[in-house]
């Protein structure tokens, strides 16, 4: 609808600009002698890297690692999608509030937590099973690949669910209809219409998993290592770690691989969704998503749900409320409960550079957010309905700095940014944070995108509109609910970001994160868990707003 | 003027910059980088000509480096005149400091009997699965802390060490990636004994940790240093000065629980002042990674 | 299979107003008849037909497929649609997005495990019935409008249900096709002693198609009755209205003579059939569909049942023109040959025959 | 506006086969007429309406609108659809579904700025020509399918562009409301003096509302002429075929006399009009409308295009009967007076009158 190849081209200069650079640094780098981008040129770290005799079991790991997360996560994130925005199980809204809590949990907190609750040696729930049954072995250990994913599944299943929920609830219902006319069950029509209808949305969510548990680093050293099962990003941080002078040049050789895997996918990802015609489910003719009646089904399913996420996700939150009330770690004991105070909040209340990183963390998430899904609008436009070579391109380049490790990442933004005049300013985290989280907010958009039938932009531009009006006026607000999703990832993310932070931070320009990685890296579990609770606190007011403010939008369409 | 920036790797040290700041001025601002890091960012301003430190702290193993590329400048402090000789030898770091490693244990959990007294105890097979440290395949301090003690002679000869070697892998210890992680599973009892560091007993406090008394302790000496390009030569060696001051170190010592080579300055642990501890000598990167490699040999066997 | 229906009722609820999409609808659906829904826009058709094949749940009343009581208020049961066992061709189309159109037509039959080579086979056939032979492979959105249409159709065929329900499905062929398929449809359908609900506001396939048709306004049923009865004969001035082109004169009874009745209305006195019983003295609405009036050039004749007006208007619509003549204030639609040697604007004689116009009380 | 095509060409690729959807397309559409495209399913309507709207680009060819060339291939030129300044109703409505009718209506203006009270006003307007008054608030998703197809067309009226393009705007109304919007809609065209292009299939439609017809098949324009012209005299027996029921009957030509001549068919000799000149001894096509062919009870009288046959099957249809009569193997179809005596079975004898059946090559 614009002319085209400008936009595209303008999109792919930006874009391609925010997360090519650091790449480029980092293949520098991965091929530089010295420790800084531009050394002495070199392949020894290639060769290094990849004649490694562990590298094939390793990669074999994270192909389990990654997959099964995917897995985890979108499996999880279609039922709750499925049963919130389908069904008329009671007290819906309480589990879409749910489904993207993990996100706003910094991932260490969320790993140990599930380490005090699944350790084998006196994990809380682990012993209480064992008291419950008279057991006399643990019956999880957390430390395990399964367990891995697990916690890895729960962290990522916001992701999978702001993108999946947004779809399933944008669905064409007369496509299940005539489903069920034709003598199908509710679960045969799930599986025959309503999921392949979805695959743009589930592709999208289990891509957007995998690559990001690709980059994750806290399971599979918080969890992963102890279990002595180590995954990429762990392998990585092993080589970096193994010497004074860590060797980011070799690390990026290693990413590399994770780079080329992630490239893939999203080729192959577009290729199954090539026909984007397939997934038009918003019908001009207007949508009535009608609820399934549960009946009586209901309350036990209720019961069900509300058990899953209460295991999954609320345990391990009072976990961590619990840690925060305690000196030190402690399993629950009328010893623990007796030591119980605000001391953690209170001194993390009263540090000014906690008070100073909320600011700018709260900055940067806001603000943040709003640019990036700004950008991931059009970005998003460009990759649906363009569809072209370039616009494959564009895709990829989004992906291009997320599909990073995370602990490599960082280095190449610095190795970026330290050669413009924005180093060391809040301006190089917000630019850094939205180059590499782009995905976070083109990802949910475009699966709305995709949804649109053509006609309802085409009826406009007829009537007189120009593409940006037709964006305004009848493309944006038919968006909100990815919008939303898109803002809500971006947000908390930027809220807790860390792997960029790290390195980009400087004094004046603290960010929660860091200080939560201090208090992580001093071993000070009770602050850091204090911490982490504010944190959930500020991401779910924004998330909050962030919806109210996307109904509104969506139903305020005249503006002069 | 300026503030003085000052990039350290050790944590916790608000209290000493507070104090310093409550006597100078401008004052000092204290960037945080851990060690894994450090180099990489300090070399990565340097090149570009940014680097904003005018005082520069870490690991001995990361100075010398950091000297060897220029970015140190010389200075020797006459605060550092009670020291030990060989942590004022060099004309530009100043060794104030040892990161030293000892036995922890949870003393709620540990009956007093079974407190190690030497290290050879902690290969005892009553704490198979009961102990947690950092990767020895490769973290690079543990690596060089099991060199150090291969090269202090701990045990005899290295027969002997390598008997400790694998006597500790046979208890199947569990691995953190540092040190930061190893005071927690301890002193929730997720394990009851670990290869830690004794300054937790301090920072961590009222939390039940005690370290065990073994006769020696080793760990890798701190430094610290003026930068090449310091904006203010003058006032970062003030703050070299100060930094080294016995003041400044009993807040260090008493505060953070660091062991100091100040003398006469402990840290408020339970027989600390009496304990031998030795400066690991610095490992090149190649020598920890070949050392690394046949850690991971022995310690992840099946 | 015979259907009943009692007392229906649904009510939607927009910005605050109610919406009686249906209202108190009592029906019963003879078996092995195709039986039309037809009525305006926006009257309730698509909403009755979703209600009987459990797509919707009313509000209030009861519904019976054959013996087997499906859905009622009183007694709290609702037998969801996939357990009803009827086929529905969808006023969207709903023809699903990811499957080509050989699997879209399938679909019914792999619900209920047919054999792989019989639902080849039958697939094949509903396509051939559709004139869609050799789609097969076609990927569903690579249709054209009707081409889905007819997809939706095939689908909704090819299990043979006993109840079949079809919501417009003719109304995006094009006049050709959409003429054949009602035949072949008809045949089909009297062929397969099925019992078929169709909705349309198309008159001529309802007329054509149907053996009873139910003529619906606001939620409710205003008439059954078969094509004739209705067409011929209607009880209710909507009815005759919107069944076919009708001309509407308002007068007063003025005599009875056996079963016809004179009317004295704007234009004249008129001859017509009073099958309702109007009595004397009372208004009535006389109906002349535009067929039944005859046309003469002027001859200055006046009699029973002839009147002089002039064309005012005559639009070509191909096997006839559609005229309009006034008449004083009155303008009435009329059929005219296309033979006929008229032209705008000339004056005419016209006459109506007693027997083919008709009363109704106003 | 006139409206000028060029050499159109429209190639889509589907399962690696090539579907022409326009083939060579040369095409001039006066000014101020309403022009309609008319076509089987399929036939590429819809594709050239969007070519000329912008929402397509064709392969090759131009398109001018009044003097502006809006596309060219040769020149790479392609105006975007909002600066061509059409007006258009979607086939599949293409309601907002996020707005309610009033703010769906008054899009358009509010693309351009018109100042709020103007805009109610023309909005109420349009609704009111729509029948859709007093449904300004109603959220576009909660109207039934009608209605929202009123509210596009409501939406493409609101800002009276100098072009408007319709892809069949009308095919679900009901028949009468069809009928009236169909007269409505012809009477505000030509008072607004507008380019109207008009995709159908209904042929009714066609004749009714065009000034000119195109006829469209495979990609291709086949004919284009006025209502009559393509109804009475085509040159075409698609066109012929599909512009209207029609008896098409086999044979050679066996002698000319005036602008008549006569065909040996399988059913006897018939003298018919031979416009297209076909020679004799060549094969001829004879095209027979049905409401041409006149019927008699069975008279045993034989003479010029005259013949026996039997009533065959009869069906209803309102105004009139379509019956179907056998000769020997041949059946044709034919429109019946509702008033006629007939039942199946009956043998009669028909009649063609030589002026109103022609011939075709074949
Ligand atoms: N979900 C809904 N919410 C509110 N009103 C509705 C809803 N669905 C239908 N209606 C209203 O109920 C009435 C009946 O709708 P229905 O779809 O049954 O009409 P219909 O007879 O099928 O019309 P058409 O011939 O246009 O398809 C209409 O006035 C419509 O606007
Ligand atoms: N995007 C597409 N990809 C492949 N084939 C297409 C596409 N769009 C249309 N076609 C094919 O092109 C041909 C012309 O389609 P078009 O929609 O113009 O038909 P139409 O004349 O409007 O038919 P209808 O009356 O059914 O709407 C059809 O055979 C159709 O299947
Ligand atoms: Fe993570
Ligand atoms: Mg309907
Ligand atoms: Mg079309």
């Amino acid at each position: 609808m614009f002319k085209k190849p400008t936009l595209t081209t303008t999109l792919i200069v930006i874009v391609g600009f925010l997360t090519l650079c650091p790449v480029i640094m980092l293949l520098l780098g991965s091929f530089s002698a010295d420790f800084v981008s531009f050394g002495q040129f070199t392949t020894i770290k290639y060769v290094e890297a990849y004649t490694d005799p562990d590298f094939a079991a390793i990669l074999w790991n994270t192909v389990l690692f990654t997959g099964g997360s995917a897995l985890v996560a979108t499996l999880l994130a279609l039922f709750l999608a499925y049963v919130n925005t389908r069904t008329d199980l009671p007290f819906k809204f309480i589990f879409k509030v749910i489904a993207i809590v993990p996100m706003m949990i910094p991932h260490i907190l969320f790993s140990v937590s599930w380490v005090l609750l699944l350790n084998p040696s006196n994990g809380t729930l682990n012993r209480l099973l064992m008291d419950l049954f008279g057991l006399k072995e643990a019956l999880f250990d957390i430390y395990t690949l399964p367990g891995m994913i697990l916690v890895e599944g729960l962290l990522d299943l916001p992701i999978a669910y702001l993108i999946i929920a947004p779809a399933m609830s944008a669905f064409d219902v007369s496509l299940e209809e005539s489903s069920k006319v034709c003598g199908a069950s509710n679960l045969r029509t799930l599986m025959k219409v309503t999921l392949p209808v979805l695959r743009p949305a589930i592709l999208a969510s289990a891509i957007l998993v995998i690559v990001r548990s690709l980059a994750s680093f806290a399971v599979p050293s918080v969890i992963g290592m102890p279990g002595r099962i180590y995954v990429l990003s762990t392998h990585i941080y092993r080589n970096i770690a193994t010497g004074f002078a860590a060797d980011f040049g070799k690390a990026a050789a290693i990413g590399m691989s994770a780079l080329a895997a992630s490239i893939t996918l999203i080729y192959v990802y577009r290729y199954l969704t090539s026909e984007s015609g397939k997934f038009v489910t918003i019908s001009s003719r207007g949508f009535k998503p009608t609820m399934i009646k549960l009946k009586k089904g209901k309350y036990p399913l209720f019961i069900v749900v509300g058990f899953l996420s209460f295991i999954l996700i609320l345990l391990p939150v009072m976990v961590l409320f619990y840690t925060s009330m305690l000196p030190y770690s402690m399993v629950p004991s009328a010893k623990a409960f007796a030591m119980m105070s605000w001391d953690n909040w209170t001194e993390v209340l009263s540090d000014p550079i906690s008070l100073l990183s909320l600011k700018n963390s709260l900055f940067l998430g806001v603000v943040g957010a709003t640019i990036g899904t700004t950008l991931s609008i059009f970005v998003s436009y460009v990759i649906v309905k363009v569809r072209s070579t370039a616009s494959g391109i564009l895709e990829s380049l989004s992906f291009l700095s997320f599909s990073f490790p995370g602990i490599v990442i960082g280095v190449g933004f610095m190795w970026f940014f330290v050669r413009t005049p924005i180093y060391g300013t809040i301006t190089a985290l917000l630019i850094g944070y939205i180059a590499t989280y782009l995905p976070y907010g083109i990802r949910p958009i475009s699966s709305a995108f995709v949804q649109i039938h053509s006609h309802l932009e085409e009826s406009s531009r007829v009537c007189g509109a120009t593409p940006f009006y037709t964006m305004r006026r009848i493309v944006i607000p038919l968006l909100i609910p990815g919008i939303v999703s898109g803002w809500i990832l971006m947000a908390s993310m930027f809220l807790r970001e860390l792997t960029l932070s790290v390195v980009l931070s400087r004094p004046g320009t603290e960010v929660l994160a860091v200080q939560i990685l201090n208090f992580a890296e001093d071993g000070l579990w009770g602050p850091l868990s204090a911490l982490g609770i504010i944190m959930i606190f500020i991401s779910s007011i924004l998330v909050i707003i962030a919806a109210v403010l996307g109904k509104k939008l969506s139903k305020m369409e005249v503006m002069n | 003027a300026e503030k003085i920036n000052f990039y350290a790797n050790i944590t916790a040290i608000e209290p000493i910059i507070d104090d310093f700041n409550s006597s100078h001025t401008p004052g000092a601002i204290y960037t945080r980088i851990s060690t894994s890091k450090y180099l990489a960012t300090v070399l990565t301003e340097f090149s570009a000509g940014k680097l904003r430190a005018d005082v520069l702290q870490s690991p001995l193993p990361i100075m010398q480096i950091l000297k060897e590329k220029g970015v140190l400048a010389p200075y020797k402090s006459a605060a550092a005149a009670g020291y030990p000789t060989w942590a004022q030898e060099d004309d530009s770091i100043i060794q104030f400091g040892i990161e030293y490693v000892a036995p922890i244990y949870n003393k709620d959990l540990v009956k007093p009997e079974d407190v190690p007294t030497r290290y050879e105890d902690l290969t005892d097979p009553k704490w198979y699965n009961k102990m947690v440290m950092p990767d020895p395949a490769s973290h690079a301090t543990t690596i060089s802390w099991l060199v150090g003690m291969k090269e202090a002679k701990i045990f005899g000869d290295d027969a002997g060490w390598m008997k400790f070697l694998k006597g500790l892998a046979a208890n199947k210890p569990m691995f953190v990636k540092s040190f930061g992680p190893t005071p927690a599973p301890i002193e929730s009892g997720e394990k009851v004994l670990g290869i830690s560091m004794p300054k937790y007993i301090i920072s961590k406090a009222p939390a039940p940790l005690a370290w065990a008394k073994v006769d020696t302790l080793l760990g890798t000496p701190r430094g610290i240093a003026v930068a090449a390009n310091a904006s203010d030569p003058k006032a970062a060696q003030e703050f070299v000065d100060y930094w080294l001051s016995k003041n400044a170190m009993q807040l260090l010592a008493s505060q953070v629980g660091e062991y100091v080579l100040a003398p006469g300055v402990f840290p408020p642990i339970d027989g600390i002042s009496t304990v031998k501890v030795l400066p690991i000598r610095s490992l090149s990167d190649d020598e920890i990674r070949s050392w690394g490699k046949e850690f991971r040999k022995i310690f992840y066997e099946k | 299979m015979e259907i009943r229906i009692k007392d229906l009722t649904r009510t939607y609820y927009s910005e605050g107003k109610q919406i009686k999409a249906l209202d108190h609808v009592d029906l019963t659906i003879p078996a092995n008849k195709i039986f039309t829904l037809l009525g305006p826009s926006g009257c309730g058709k698509t909403t009755l037909l979703r209600c009987i094949v459990g797509l919707e749940t009313p509000d209030d009343g009861d519904i019976y497929i054959g013996d087997d009581l499906v859905f009622s208020k009183d007694k709290g049961l609702f037998i969801p649609p996939e357990n009803r066992g009827l086929g529905m061709v969808f006023q969207t189309y709903a023809i699903w997005p990811h499957m080509n159109v050989f699997d879209n037509v399938a679909y019914p039959l792999q619900t209920n495990r047919t054999p792989k080579d019989k639902i080849r086979q039958q697939v094949v056939k509903a396509l051939k019935f559709v004139q869609l032979d050799g789609f097969e492979n076609r990927p569903a959105t690579k249709l054209s409008g009707g081409q889905q249409q007819r997809v939706a159709l095939a689908r909704a065929l090819v299990a043979e249900p006993k109840v079949i329900l079809f919501d417009e499905p003719l109304s995006n062929l094009d006049a050709k096709l959409r003429e054949e398929t009602r035949k072949e449809l008809r045949s089909f359908l009297t062929e397969l002693k099925i019992t078929a609900i169709y909705v349309t506001h198309d008159r001529i396939e309802a007329l054509a198609l149907s053996d009873l048709i139910a003529v619906m306004r606001a939620g409710k049923i205003i008439e059954i009755g078969d094509p004739k009865k209705i067409y011929f004969n209607s009880d209710d001035k909507f009815v005759a209205d919107f069944i076919g082109r009708a001309n509407l004169i308002k007068g007063k009874i003025e005599k009875q003579e056996g079963e016809h009745a004179i009317i004295a209305s704007e234009i004249g006195s008129i001859l017509a059939l009073n099958s309702q019983g109007i009595s004397v003295g009372q208004s009535a609405m006389l109906c002349v569909r535009p067929e039944f009036i005859r046309l003469a050039p002027e001859q200055g004749k006046q009699g029973q049942n002839i009147f002089s007006g002039q064309m005012e208007s005559l639009i070509f619509i191909g096997e006839a023109y559609e005229g309009e003549i006034r008449i004083g204030d009155t303008l009435l639609t009329t059929t005219i040959e296309p033979t006929a040697n008229i032209v705008e604007g000339d004056k005419i004689s016209i006459s109506f025959d007693p027997d083919h116009c008709f009363l109704l009380s106003a």
